[in-house]
């Protein structure tokens, strides 16, 4: 990323996130956010502070500890016209209200024969890495892309926090949007936007030749940090970011594999029934020919995320398993 | 400090029916008997709007009827499950509502739909799973919807269609709309955690909705008194800080000046309301259940007090309606009836290559 | 299976469970059953019928509509030594209780640092195929095992069906049971068992040589008549059953593959992030050089289960689907 | 007709505090004022318990100041929630339990799990995240558990501690045996669904759940007001039929002399109980929190009323407690959060190799 132009700007995550919520309020006025301590508090993680002042307590609405009953609110708001931005404190407290994305969110328009177009969205907080045990640290962004009838995004950069928000709102589908917790304080420069982010396109974060890294979320930073390394082992690698989990973007991870014949998929979540065991099912259905060696995955330990940080250390992907298993592959 | 617990049995007899109001603690309670007077109702002659609350809850009764027969002939599939013996309510509560409010309803929701104006036709045509239905043939019988009536289904998951309604009703607090959310839904759906959610947030945020629990004394197969440990329910609502009534569900007329006022005051910016409708299912649970459970000599009771023929009784009594009007009222029914299976009939069915249709906006998931 | 002989019995797959039930219940009085109209009802596809009279309602409990509350008192129950069985009437309605079985019962263990087991088995019927539509019809057991701690059956013949019961509720941890709901009516006879289930074994239901039929549960009949029509076209098809879908049996699919070169995963779930995508991937990663043709995943397609018979019968793995898969391999 | 509404709203301020009883509907609402009457309790010598009451309290106290310390010397990490200021909450009700009875807790847990008896080394450990934690060091701050003195955690989803309470709960009344299941809650939790499943499960069967709801007027930076429609939290409780009382949960004698009466009802065979605590956190929510959302003259007023310094106001009062005792107990105090600390500075951390271990019984999981 260049520094010091002009047309760029110092951020956070957090900020980016919070200046696209922002802005949505701004242009209009349908939209609105909701969740707990979204408003007096500032958000959980701080991420809405400042907009109750600005928007007040009508559309930065504080409520209650009910998330079946304030996202089902979501969905009947968005049945009603209005823009929702429904806020949930984490991933593991989503499932409270999982009856609600699932079984009406996701469901409502095909039911309906096409009548009932939700456009919802629901965002959360994700991932481990900051010692805060099993009941506030788990990557269920992959499980939830398995639901049709919704998106699911992955913001793992300062501009797609600051982009992808527009795009989603402008979706009459609902869509979840899934932060890594860890990515809220990283700070970097905010590049103008050339276009709008197409929510359809996965990105490749870095070109290589030899082996593609295929990731999304949290684990895009140890990617990029495991493509630094193995660069000094003369390995090629190409980081692609799949931001989009649902629907995925097939094109650019096939012309990925064509072009460097074997892959590492980086994942989060618990290992069986990932994410990257989609991904890898594909990459073996679309691509097998191409394959010089079999797909590699790096995910979480299959354990309930520990509190000891050695532990929860081990049980998370870190970059020198990247790093090895590429190497597994290329050597 | 000896603590006082609230009465917890209520015998599941006719007997105990009758508009009671519920408040709780520190209110006072009022009594609601004017609920069940025979007074006209604003400004409409009473013989005609008494014909037409007959011809609706006639009309759905006979709808019902039809599906069974239906079902036997193995035209209608899946879950089913039928509004005889509850007409009163979702005929009574919809006298209370405009074009412009919205209804949330659960399964059991073919009386509702019909009320509400959704044609036989269409509702018909759902349940053959044809693409005329109201859902295109993709929701049958438990996903009767219509956006531009504002009848937000048909829901299979209990209690699911709660949070949803609390949502419809807060856009329009929100954008200053006086319209009203109507959300029907069992005793069964007081049990989850996603009514006593939506009945917080709804009293907290002064919502215009409406809350109309079904109370038919039982959820499937257990009895209210072996699934709530607080059987009168407008009583416990009424501790969210809502005004709740009990109103005796099987008589219509009741429940409309029931559902009249507490219409008119969410309106009034009053925020929510609940009516516990004490009424009672006929038939089985659903064409899958046996109906084990239930005391034959109880069912007969309750269908003893049948809304369809208290109504009519009243209006021969009050020398309203005779045999020949009653006949024309039967025959128009029989009719749109056996237009709408006709229609049914004919009607086409989705084409395989659409399955994918509707699943997104773009409808362009892969598979 | 033979008919006819005298240690065998005609029965049903409905009648297997209740039996295997009122088995547990006789054999251990910690054992209750506990569940929304599991007594009174007779259970709601009438699997408890006749228990509540043998074992009384304090043992055959109907629950309210809770399911949050009492999945999670099933949990409570099993910490404190009982041993709970708990129905919930179908998984799309257990979406409500997935808060207590992931944030709980999947997690105290772990979380406690070994002290709390929760040895608490949970049954459901899952599926489609009867016109239930969509919110009554989803095949969600897959995905509930990516979930650590916990295991997911998925019997699929009236044997499993009457002799899985006891080693789940021997097992110390949690242990989901998903029952098609297409399966309750089948009937055969059932033969006496020679040794209890091993809970950590796939069966191969039919032995092949040309190609593996990888299924479950209320797929097993689709891939077994495909296994039929196959050996009409002389293709010999190998039907492994996975039974356990969580810990999987990577031995027997190794095996399987491993003989035949050739597999074709059929599942009834979504596909994208199916259990079938993890047995892809793990066949791609432990038995890539032995693949003489991609694998092949037949799935529902991905989208809510429509009411109308046309189309969930096209929504849903069909044996056709199945021959024409396993054709596209070996040809 | 005209509904009759709850109280709304309750001043988020110490006046409002003293026991009261809350009932429903028909039910006769009887003073509670006998549990803040300062009577000796039964049979042991009030100065003694006293102390020790004391001492539990700044033993808690003094433990949550130094976790504060050591937050700041990052030796403990994740998310801390102190207990200061609500201390009197559960040493008063750790009195009303014996060793056969359970409790479950939540994220803000160490005093009760210091109340329960679990040793402060075993507590400071799990925070160092050590295998002489009481969790083995894989819970942290929010997951403390100790099996043998049934402390089941800890729980760090709001509100999904309850239905675990009401199956132990159940085990006992089916097992016939006359033990407690006390489930501390926050108020946030009252709103959640799994609140309201709960409530009407142990009321509906009969379960021998003390239901202990920590009311200090705040989720996170949500006040009540703000997320309650009715604030009065007994009063809606006592609505399920089972008796419920407010409490002043900023004396320790109080809650004690409820919780036992509370306790001995249920062993009676009574059901269950609900207590609602009012009392207030002197921290902001956690060590994240920089507690925007309070005014400052709310919380002085607040920490005005201290529970310790009040209990220690009125041991001085009736002469039954010297500076020269209150200093040994404060040395005591030290002696043993130095040695926890020290302790678990030194203990092992578990290895990377275990990392598997415990996620099912036989810790044969692959990865
Ligand atoms: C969350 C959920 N749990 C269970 C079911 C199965 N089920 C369908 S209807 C029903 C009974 C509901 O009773 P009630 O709310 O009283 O409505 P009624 O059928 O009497 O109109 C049950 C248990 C479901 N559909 N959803
Ligand atoms: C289901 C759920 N929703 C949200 C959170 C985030 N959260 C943690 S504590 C808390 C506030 C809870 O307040 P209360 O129940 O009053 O307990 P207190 O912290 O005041 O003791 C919130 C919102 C959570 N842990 N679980
Ligand atoms: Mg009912
Ligand atoms: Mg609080």
């Amino acid at each position: 990323m260049g520094t010091g132009r002009a047309d760029e700007r110092k951020t956070t995550y957090r900020e980016a996130m919070r200046e696209a919520m922002r802005e949505a309020l701004r242009a209009d006025d349908r939209v609105f956010l909701m969740g707990e301590d979204v408003g007096r508090y500032g958000g959980c993680f701080g991420v809405s502070l400042g907009l109750l002042e600005e928007f007040g307590p009508e559309r930065i609405r504080d409520a209650p500890l009910s998330e079946s009953a304030f996202v089902g609110a979501g969905i009947g708001a968005a049945l009603s016209g209005l823009r929702p931005i429904v806020e949930i404190m984490t991933v593991n407290s989503s499932l409270l209200a999982l009856d609600q994305i699932l079984n009406n969110a996701a469901t409502l328009l095909h039911m309906s024969g096409g009548q009932l177009p939700v456009p919802l969205v629901i965002r959360m907080t994700t991932g481990a890495g900051r010692q805060l045990a099993a009941q506030h640290s788990h990557s269920l962004e992959g499980w939830y892309a398995h639901i049709p009838g919704i998106r699911v995004l992955a913001p793992a950069t300062i501009g797609d926090a600051r982009h992808m928000l527009a795009p989603a709102l402008a979706d009459p589908d609902p869509v979840l949007i899934f932060e890594h917790g860890s990515l809220y304080n990283t700070a970097g420069e905010l590049a103008p936007l050339s276009s709008p982010v197409d929510l359809d396109r996965a990105a490749v974060r870095r070109r290589g030749t030899d082996i593609s890294l295929i990731t999304y979320g949290g684990s895009l930073p140890k990617a990029l940090a495991a493509a630094d390394e193995l660069a000094a082992d003369d390995i090629s690698a190409e980081v692609v970011d799949l931001r989009t989990l649902r629907p995925l973007d097939d094109e650019t991870i096939d012309a990925s594999v064509a072009r460097t014949h074997r892959a590492v998929i980086v994942d989060e979540a618990w290992r069986s029934g990932s994410l990257a065991a989609e991904v890898s099912a594909r990459i073996a259905e679309r691509s097998l020919y191409e394959l010089d060696a079999p797909v590699e995955r790096v995910c979480s330990a299959e354990v309930p995320i520990p509190y000891a940080r050695l532990l929860e250390q081990a049980a998370l992907p870190r970059t020198a398993d990247i790093v090895a298993a590429a190497h597994r592959a290329v050597d | 400090m000896s603590p006082a617990r609230g009465t917890r049995k209520r015998k599941a007899s006719p007997s105990t029916q009758g508009a009671s109001t519920a408040s709780t603690g520190r209110t006072t309670a009022t009594s609601a008997a004017a609920a069940s007077e025979r007074e006209p109702v604003a400004g409409r002659p009473r013989t005609e709007h008494r014909r037409e609350l007959l011809h609706a809850m006639l009309r759905i009764r006979r709808f019902e009827e039809r599906c069974v027969e239906l079902y036997s002939a193995a035209k209608i599939r899946g879950f089913v499950h039928l509004y005889i013996g509850e007409e009163a309510v979702a005929v009574g509560v919809n006298e209370a509502l405009t074009s412009e409010d919205a209804v949330v309803a659960t399964y059991r929701e073919h009386g509702h739909a019909l009320a509400r104006g959704i044609p036989a036709e269409a509702v018909m045509a759902e349940m053959y799973g044809k693409t005329t239905g109201c859902s295109g043939g993709r929701g049958g019988s438990m996903h009767l919807f219509d956006a531009g009536r504002r009848f937000y289904g048909g829901n299979a998951i209990v209690a699911g269609g709660l949070p949803l309604a609390a949502g419809l009703a807060l856009a329009d607090r929100m954008r200053g709309q006086p319209r009203v959310t109507c959300c029907f839904f069992g005793d069964g759906a007081y049990a989850e955690g996603e009514f006593h959610e939506t009945a917080n947030l709804a009293a907290l945020w002064n919502l215009p909705l409406l809350l109309v629990c079904e109370n038919n004394l039982y959820a499937m197969g257990t009895a209210i008194e072996r699934h709530e440990a607080q059987t009168d329910l407008a009583l416990r609502a009424a501790s969210y800080g809502m005004a709740a009534w009990a109103v005796d569900g099987m008589d219509v007329e009741a429940v409309e000046r029931a559902a009249r006022r507490a219409a008119e005051s969410i309106r009034g910016g009053g925020g929510p309301r609940f009516l516990e409708m004490r009424t009672y299912r006929f038939r089985a649970h659903s064409m899958y259940d046996p109906d084990r459970y239930r005391d034959k000599t109880e069912v007969e009771q309750w269908k003893a007090g049948d809304p369809v023929t208290r109504l009519m009784d009243r209006t021969r009594e009050d020398g309203e309606l005779g045999e020949k009007e009653l006949t024309g009222i039967e025959r128009r029914i029989t009719e749109e009836i056996d237009a709408a299976v006709e229609a049914a009939e004919q009607a086409p069915e989705e084409s395989v290559e659409d399955l994918l249709r509707h699943v997104t906006s773009r409808s362009t998931e892969v598979t």
